[in-house]
């Protein structure tokens, strides 16, 4: 098993004909992603990489099936691209778009949530089950499948965290990324949740940053797993997070959200604490007693 | 984010169907008579403590106090203009901001029934806030809240109403950030009038709002650093460093920290990939510009190319010897894309190269320390 | 429902941002030149095939055509006015509806690049719909769908794009349940012009719209209904029949059909209780002016009171006797709130009262069998 | 049991100051439905049937722990009162108001539908579960507890419907009502699911009528269930319904929607079919083999 997406999955990109959706699309295939199609409007009937082009989410929805889908479109049209693809049916969304409005942000994870879709994103280096389907920014020949979870805010520190495992004999389940803006379709503590459910799952690594709640939101979720959890937290010498003037201080979210309060919470709630992004995958093999720790 | 200066921000107020009072930029006059005031626009509060806002009552003190703020630093920014305008007495004053709270993912509207202070000094239950469903927007009974949290008088409630919903809608529509406006006074006719203006806008929107560009802030170094697309943090440190990713720049940060290193300057490649190697070359000439003992490269890529930084590398180095300067011993650790042909590309300009994160960062303080050593 | 005619759906399209062909209502006359076209304006379809429409190239054969319309009855409506419009050559002809699909719940839009013809006659694959969610209205994606759906070639897709954007805010705007045009004519200037509007408009929407009032339509007999609050439903029988709601309405009809009885007129009462036994006293007067061999009373409240009712009853037949008239005779079912209560009110004035919807039912064949034989 | 509200319920009414609102608050308490409170807007403080008003939804949830909302507000106030309702984080609403402008009714079953909020109405006579909690139109002392569900788009024809069941020796487990609006917030097929889950409920009476497809989806879930249902289509004779000008006609709903043709789709889904309203009772009576068939 895994969490999101797996063999089972049926993959669309959209913006496929785009020079992104292309790379995406040869890579998946060559992965043995199962990509079913790709939508751009206007280039129905093309193909690329072997798989159908639709004009519409709810054409390639119906013509293949599809429940997951991958977007990598331009920012003014992500809210569009969000809109449809929730509204064609599908499951689970990745958003891969970058400098997104925030008020588009806003009003798309809105939506998701409204009609039960995942949304990871905007900004997300997607999700990857390795050795089942991948949906991530992440190459197939750098992970190694296996029974740790991986949720991130970040795609980079992502890599680094899967090196770090396999460095201590271990592998991944599934790799979840949340997306790097504030505001993004998913939380934490929703796939830690999907996690403490997958019984092919023995423990989950998550890395947060600085600023927001979501890592306090995460804390509650870990408190109630039965799973072993390893925390990240990066931004721990970051300069004090830019405050959005007076009224920040006055808005719900305030309180300390440093990277040391959030790790200190999350360490009361029963999470073993990753002091340094090297050493994770030391960390999670200590706890699970296993691996070249 | 972009930051406006209080007449900026009143101009948007003013297209978004508000009142504020009459105004005009230095040496120019408003239209209305004595006495006025004098602001210093800066992007930054405290200018009233600072004594950037001064009362004039004739032209000789016009002239005065407007050249006196004219010349002033506020909060290490240099005053931009002076901003002189209508004085209006206030009946009352009111705190009204309308502004994205990113942790709950929606905007939220906050009003309080004393304004023209600090919001943070007013005890936290004296403060009406409500957040808005981007699903439904803001609805009158979400009006009806805010209006009984500051007791709003009967009399004033149509014309609150009005001026909490220009807010909201005024955020959506110039895709803002934060609408704070301190105090929102009532004149003696009973009008409701935008005595200051806090404006952040959200810059992604930009393709929304044709003519909206960020303004550069920051330090010389970050302003370079913006202006060829990649974001440069600086922090007084001497060790240079260019990460891709906010999450693995804090992380290299927080491991060179850990190490016993001083790090700054930074910068975060950001957009800079999608514009060749010749930009990551003048990224580099611009780090080692800051005299560093050291400059490491944390890259990992899985999806851009690292021969493309590897090139960027060599390139910026030339060009520094080129120009007949030394540059600063560099550490690189890269791995991911096209990994093999970047350490060929580095090798052959005689640059070593590891994929070890770790093992990196234990050359760079090491590298640090020896040149610290040698003085360079 | 309020079912507008075509010159004020024009106006209706025309305060929402459409071209509409130049037109006035006869006598006056457009300020365009012949040749000309002479309208029906009657609120059913079908005008065309009935001699509604007629060409007109002067002034002789416009004031004959015009008299000639004025004085038609078309589908059982009198011809209300006559509209003289510009006639406008068409290059291309298309058919663009938005309206609210009540079973899916939320508006839809269709559009076909057949228009002036019936829109049933065209074959369903070439008609393009979008349903639009509510929560997020029209968007971009959908409007494209529609666009290649109906093959819009590329220069006319600004323009079609901000028809049907134009068509959808106003169904919102409107408080419309529907807004067809058919034909959308492509003028030989490029413009997309409105020829026709069948506009229907919702009555319950009237507090968001001062001014507007359902036009009562339908029979005599339904129109006096209307005008007391309730629903008058003109059925070709012999059994007037008074019912609280629609499903108890539909289900005294079928009850009573299914023994034999032949049904009508119906009278439900909807808001006819908030007015008052008098008002329930003019509705037992109007179905009783219907001359039926019975009238029924069927009647089961569990929050509004029977008493109420009661007296309305015997009010009515009292006022039908002080004015000499024999009222036919009444079976009265009802059973609820106050249900004693009533049963006295009735009981003094002479009628039974049981609360057995089957039993009343038969009770009413019984007696409607009696009356037809003894000639009543 | 019984679905959607009993003894634990916690029940709001909103508009409790106004003449509707107090009459079903007086009646509540006497009844013993588990009313805490009500929400006029102006009037928090003041008391009514001797429970605490409120200003606002969220303040009346936040004090008495609502989960339940009976809205009886004038027209032109249902949506924001849905809204606010929807936005409070109860889970359940009868929308009681008749009259309210369609396009209003579509959003506010969008927005319900999209926080998963279970609404009946506009124009529902409510729900009740006799001798738990009473959320409807109907007068507790006219029913009798029992083990047959009934759902019904009539609130007059529940009545009629209930007495036949009565007159049956049956009661009822609950009786939910739709709403007699051609939009309303819930369909026969999600109400007839949760009588198929329900232990103490043995049979369904559903209650349909001409127009719309809510009955041919209903059939669908009739299929899959494992109890009986019994259904009973008014307007057999009602003259045909009015149609929308010709869009009507090539708009997705159509098709043959009279009561007949329900009536089969529902047979033919293996619902028994009752032909005349006053034989319901007997009609589940003899399919259960129970009481004076």
């Amino acid at each position: 098993m895994s969490i999101l997406i797996d063999k089972s999955s049926r993959v669309l990109i959209q913006g496929i004909t785009g020079s992104t959706g292309r790379i995406y699309a040869e890579r998946m295939k060559r992965d043995g992603t199962p990509l079913v199609g790709g939508v751009t409007p206007g280039r129905g009937g093309q193909e690329v990489a072997g798989v159908p082009v639709f004009d519409t989410m709810a054409e390639a929805v119906a013509a293949t099936g599809a429940d997951c889908v991958l977007s990598a479109v331009r920012p003014s049209l992500a809210l569009d691209a969000v809109y449809e693809a929730v509204s064609s049916g599908i499951r689970l969304m990745v958003l891969y778009s970058e400098n997104v409005p925030v008020h588009d942000a806003m009003k798309m994870c809105a939506f998701a949530r409204a009609k039960g879709v995942q949304l990871l994103g905007p900004n997300s280096a997607g999700v990857i089950s390795p050795g089942k389907a991948n949906m991530a920014d992440i190459s197939l020949e750098r992970t190694r499948p296996g029974r740790i979870g991986i949720v991130s805010k970040s795609g980079t520190l992502t890599y680094e965290a899967m090196d770090t495992l396999h460095a201590a004999g271990l592998g991944t389940s599934s790799i979840v990324c949340l997306g790097g803006d504030p505001v993004v379709g998913t939380e934490f503590a929703e796939v830690l949740r999907l996690f403490d459910a997958d019984p092919d799952t023995d423990a989950v690594v998550l890395i947060g940053e600085p600023g927001g709640g979501m890592e306090f939101r995460a804390a509650e979720a870990v408190r109630e797993m039965g799973k072993p959890v390893v925390a990240y937290l990066t931004g721990r010498n970051a300069p004090a997070e830019k405050r959005m003037g007076h009224a920040g201080a006055v808005s719900s979210a305030s309180g300390d959200t440093s990277a040391a309060a959030k790790a200190q919470v999350l360490e009361d709630a029963g999470a073993r604490i990753a002091p340094r992004v090297t050493q994770i995958g030391a960390v999670v093999a200590g706890l699970l007693g296993v691996g070249a720790a | 984010m972009i930051t406006l200066l209080e007449h900026e921000g009143k101009s948007l107020l003013v297209r978004n169907g508000f009142a504020v009072p009459s105004g005009a930029l230095w040496p120019a006059l408003p239209t209305c008579d004595y006495p006025l005031v004098a602001k210093a626009q800066v992007p930054v509060g405290g200018r009233g403590k600072a004594g950037g806002i001064a009362m004039v009552d004739d032209a000789a003190a016009l002239e005065t106090e407007a050249s006196r703020i004219a010349a002033m630093q506020i909060g290490g920014h240099d005053v931009r203009a002076v901003y002189i305008e209508e004085r209006i007495e206030a009946q009352r004053e009111f705190y009204v901001c309308a502004m994205v709270d990113r942790d709950r993912g929606c905007p939220v509207l906050i009003a309080c029934a004393e304004g023209g202070v600090e919001i943070e000094s007013v005890p936290r239950e004296r403060i009406a806030e409500v957040a808005i469903d981007p699903l439904i927007g803001l609805r009158g009974y979400a009006l009806n809240s805010l209006l009984r949290g500051i007791g709003c008088p009967e009399d004033l409630a149509g014309e609150m109403r009005k001026v909490l919903t220009r807010l909201h809608d005024a955020l959506i529509a110039e895709d803002a950030e934060q609408i704070e406006i301190n105090p929102l006074i009532l004149d003696a006719k009973g009008r409701l009038i935008a005595a200051d203006a806090k404006v952040l806008l959200d810059e992604d929107a930009g393709f929304r709002h044709p003519g909206r560009e960020a303004e550069v802030g920051g330090s010389a170094f970050e302003r370079s650093a913006r202006e060829l697309g990649a974001i440069g943090i600086e922090l007084d440190g001497n060790v240079a460093a260019m990460m891709n990713g906010a999450g693995m720049t804090m992380a290299t940060l927080d491991e060179l920290t850990a190490l016993g290193g001083k790090v700054g300057p930074l910068v975060e490649l950001h957009g800079v990939m999608t514009q060749g190697p010749e930009r990551v070359a003048e990224i580099v000439e611009l780090l080692l510009a800051q005299k560093p003992a050291v400059l490491f490269c944390n890259i990992y890529f899985q999806f851009r190319r690292l021969d493309d930084v590897a090139e960027g590398i060599v390139s910026g180095l030339k060009r520094i010897r080129d120009a007949g300067g030394t540059p600063a011993p560099i550490v690189v650790r890269m791995a991911g894309v096209k990994e093999a042909e970047a350490r060929e590309i580095l090798g052959a300009a005689g640059i070593p190269m590891t994929d070890n994160f770790a093992e990196a960062c234990d050359l760079v303080i090491a590298q640090c320390n020896h040149s610290v050593k040698e003085g360079v």
